[in-house]
């Protein structure tokens, strides 16, 4: 049996046992937006206030060294998590925040450049020259889109886009022609939120990498829901969330090269990212706290690394193969309803569970409703992807999302409640 | 069942077959809305009725869900060839409606009355506001243009 | 009486009744750093997470609604606290990162129009020219100051400063001459960390005014321990934290007047900040969305506001009369000890509880040592103001700072720990 | 107590009257070191011994708390006029000493092995440690300029 004992699995999620819409049993399929946490979660982040709360990094008291101990232990376990080296995860508030730091950089750099700001050793590689380009894929979400047209419409770089093929691929056919020696930094994503494509990163980063561009990736619809390595992946960056992997809202990582990270002049200055303090001038320390300006969200590390121990309790490959059967099951029975269409890969191969579908002749919004006022919790809308409604000429898509608190059950009900909206819009 | 109340049978007759959907050719001003949630969009346009130029001619042309689209059907039947004040009068209270403040005045809203039930989603009401934000906005420039013409006459 | 109930405050915040070091009492003096937390500020967080936890302004199901109205709500809440509007109050993951947001609307709106890429109507006022100026003062946590150093590096803006007086104050005198007309933006705290000092902002505020220059007020300080409000001051930003004000980590504030947030240009861009996207450009969502980028901290802003209303219960004023007794109390005490210096004022008229001093042959550092083995949490070091030490030819300092759950014994308790120190270190 | 741990007689004494304090006039490498948290500073320099330029001799000046100043002057007692074999190792003792990894050897920290006290406080471990990271660094420096000079001949 490959599924997970989901029924038990539910009962850590005390958010699961709730009803919806007069007394509907709750259908959570938004996972994709952002996950429900279980209890083990809630009471690290709530055990850290009542026992440890301090501002970290900061005092010399117990409980400013129990905070900060806890606060670096999360994050030592967090980067386990994907392989890494402690001190090469920088906590943000959200992936949005992480990917923007490196969009950032690049402007800082090329700026302190210009005017001959202290830049640390290695920074080049951040500058930009008026026609560099910047490579991202038309299946990006916003938050990895509108930091990089920020940099260009600042610093005159030009961004270019691999595009899609029919079928919601990436089209690696792209890469030769959009790739160029004038390429800086690509930046793409491990799983697209709105399609469910897998992209292979290794192909990407060869050719980034051959010429000599900086790989960001974003693994936000990865890291929650399979196992992610920094060894085996060849990029320089990795952006994600914890509020989609079970930990709280409030909080991101960002895994860096140690090199580039050493590199790379401050985004956000203030408290704690300090070496020293004139008034005249000020010198910076090392990563990770040269990217943690301020009191950090201590409380959220240490919850998310909760999330963490949860996750490998079960498994990140067991994690993957249950979402994997949910999503096969799911293309099928969607792909037997009349009326129905994919956005993404229709095979599951190289595919993650956002399902996307839109229903002839019913909005996705719609659509939407019907499922919700059944207690079918889906995303309507452009997913924060709207590049990608507009390639596949879709106003917005439904979008069930899946994870481990989820069953066949669950795509069952799904696939009739589709069935309802169209009986009760009378389309089909 | 809440959902019929929202999707009342006025409102997915209005859906299907809505009322005076396509863009005139001439027009005073026109906007471009969009609900950036969701992606739903109208582009509105206000004609200075040739008779009576404190009348104004409603066209559009949208795309959205079955709420954004009924409730333009419903404001073009309601607002076209009205002046600025009824018109606003009819956002304001449509608005009211929605947030549960006034009652359905059918006198006002005429088959407008019938999104009442969109109140029950919040997340929704923004979609049976989006043409009526738009007219509003488009009337004003429709007006507020002649004005600054005859300001400088 | 004018002290607060202090015994029964306790009784909400659980970690008070902790022992530290050996069984001794936590007597909890760093709220300066960050406050405790009562159990109604982590019962509200954990009720967001166990019934409504969804991603908000994204979905159209129930728990999405309920999450986003309840996000809202907070917000306006939270406004109102300090006598705000709704939409004029944006969340960020700290204080620090709100200076940030002011500071980079100055880059980003100084860029765009050097490039000509579009610009907000009004943006003007945030363009930066060479040589135009920027002022702080001479007692700002580096929050609010690397941010500014770091514009000026970027932008060939000039930083300047007001400096001190011997007797901890502004020196007002440096009005005239600071502040000139090339004088952009003039950036200054309410309340010093560490010297207590309470700004006269009206005094400040017309100095800038009287140039055209933009006002930024740094409110950490202030919001948790007075009655703060927008109409009364006459400035145009305010930045603080809801972790010194008894709420979660990971969320801070940025108010600012409605017609400067319309016309900045976005700072961290992404998801939910936009109104149209497409591969070539995107146009951005009004205030305050347009700085929320990215899956908010909507439990933290929940917390935030119950911990907004557990003010509210007390009423900041007697807050601050409350903290004004204990300081009244502390500087009387501290006098009394000699070899002690305070830095900072040492009149309690116009001043907070923040208390920092110096012992004779004993290094700050140490004094806290002996602090913390008796129970006693204080802050030592440089407390991010580190120009306020060199100003006063100190290393560090070590400080003392109260909250509504302190109360005169503490005040004993610090004093008598002071001599304990001495004693030990065979100093006086 | 475990305060009187942390601060041993021996530390104390240290502290009020510390060894080889103050800088010498020429030098091989000069560097300076701070903990950003608390602000404590030192300047440290490494001199090659005119007689046997494989034994560094150091001199500083510092200014910080009992624990860094303290150390410092062990720091001085320990490894001046030593070779970077003896004080990397050193230095590699008194952190694994202070992480709890390895029980105190005085052969190789003296009168170091009475900071074994501070790893209570995981707080004041880089108030201990920062003269000895110095020195790592400028005894790096001092002897590779030689290298890359000798690379030049
Ligand atoms: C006066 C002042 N400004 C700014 C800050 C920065 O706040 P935060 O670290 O929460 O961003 C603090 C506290 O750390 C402060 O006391
Ligand atoms: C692929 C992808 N990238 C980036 C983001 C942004 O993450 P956040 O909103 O947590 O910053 C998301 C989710 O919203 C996402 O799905």
């Amino acid at each position: 049996m490959s599924l997970l004992d989901v029924a038990t699995l539910r009962k850590d999620f005390p958010i699961l046992s709730r009803s919806v819409r007069d007394g509907k049993n709750l259908i959570y399929l938004d996972s994709g937006a952002t996950s429900q946490k279980p209890t083990s979660v809630l009471d690290a982040e709530r055990n850290f206030y009542e026992t440890h709360n301090a501002a970290v990094h900061r005092g010399a008291h117990q409980l400013a060294e129990e905070a900060t101990i806890a606060f670096e232990n999360a994050r030592a376990n967090i980067a386990s998590f994907i392989g890494a080296q402690t001190n090469d995860v920088v906590f943000t508030k959200n992936a949005t925040e992480a990917l923007n730091l490196v969009a950032y950089s690049f402007l800082n750099a090329t700026l302190k450049s210009l005017t001959g700001a202290p830049l640390p050793a290695g920074a080049q590689r951040f500058v930009l020259a008026q026609g560099d380009e910047v490579v991202v894929t038309e299946m990006e979400h916003h938050s990895n889109l509108v930091p990089w047209q920020e940099l260009c419409a600042k610093t005159g770089a030009v961004l270019k886009w691999l595009g899609l093929t029919d079928d919601g691929r990436l089209n690696y056919a792209d890469l030769d022609t959009v790739i160029t020696a004038r390429t800086k930094v690509v930046s793409f994503t491990h799983q697209s939120n709105l399609l469910g494509t897998i992209n292979d990163v290794a192909k990407v980063s060869a050719a980034a990498r051959a010429v000599g561009a900086i790989v960001v990736l974003d693994a936000c619809q990865s890291i929650p829901h399979m196992p992610v390595s920094v060894e085996k992946l060849d990029v320089d960056f990795i952006a994600w969330s914890g509020h989609k992997m079970l930990g709280p809202m409030g909080i991101g990582c960002l895994w860096g090269r140690n090199e580039l990270l050493a590199s790379m002049p401050p985004f956000i200055s203030g408290g704690s990212m300090i070496e020293t303090v004139t008034m005249e001038a000020s010198t910076f320390a090392a990563p990770p706290q040269r990217f943690e300006a301020g009191v950090p969200m201590a409380a959220q590390a240490v919850a998310l690394s909760a999330a963490v121990d949860y996750l490998q309790a079960i498994g990140m490959d067991k994690v993957a193969a249950h979402e994997h059967e949910l999503t096969t099951a799911a293309i099928a029975a969607l792909s037997e309803i009349k009326g129905v269409r994919i956005i993404g890969p229709t095979d599951s191969h190289d595919r993650g569970s956002a399902v996307s579908f839109v229903v002839d002749d019913i909005h996705p919004h719609d659509v939407g409703q019907v499922l919700d006022s059944l207690g079918i919790a889906v995303r309507v809308g452009h997913h924060c992807a709207w590049p990608v409604c507009r390639r596949y000429d879709v106003p917005a898509t439904t979008r069930a999302t899946f994870y481990i608190y989820n069953d066949l059950n669950d795509v069952k009900a799904l696939a009739a409640g589709i069935k309802q909206a169209q009986e009760f819009f009378g389309s089909n | 069942m809440q959902l019929e109340q929202m999707y009342q049978e006025i409102i997915l007759d209005h859906y299907k077959r809505p009322h005076g959907k396509g863009l005139a050719e001439s027009f005073n001003a026109e906007v471009h809305h969009v609900n950036p949630t969701c992606g739903d969009e109208i582009t509105l346009r206000v004609t200075r009725d040739p008779v009576d130029d404190q009348k104004l001619l409603v066209s559009y042309d949208n795309q959205g869900c079955s709420i954004s689209q009924a409730s333009a059907s419903i404001l073009f039947d309601q607002l076209n060839d009205q002046t600025l004040a009824t018109g606003e009068q009819a956002v304001d209270h449509l608005v009211a409606m929605l947030q549960r403040v006034e009652e359905p005045n059918e006198d006002v809203l005429g088959d407008g009355i019938a999104l009442v039930g969109v109140s029950q989603y919040p997340a929704r009401v923004k979609c049976a506001l989006l043409a009526w934000m738009a007219w509003k906005d488009a009337a004003i420039q429709a007006l507020g243009q002649e004005v600054s013409t005859e300001g400088e006459k």
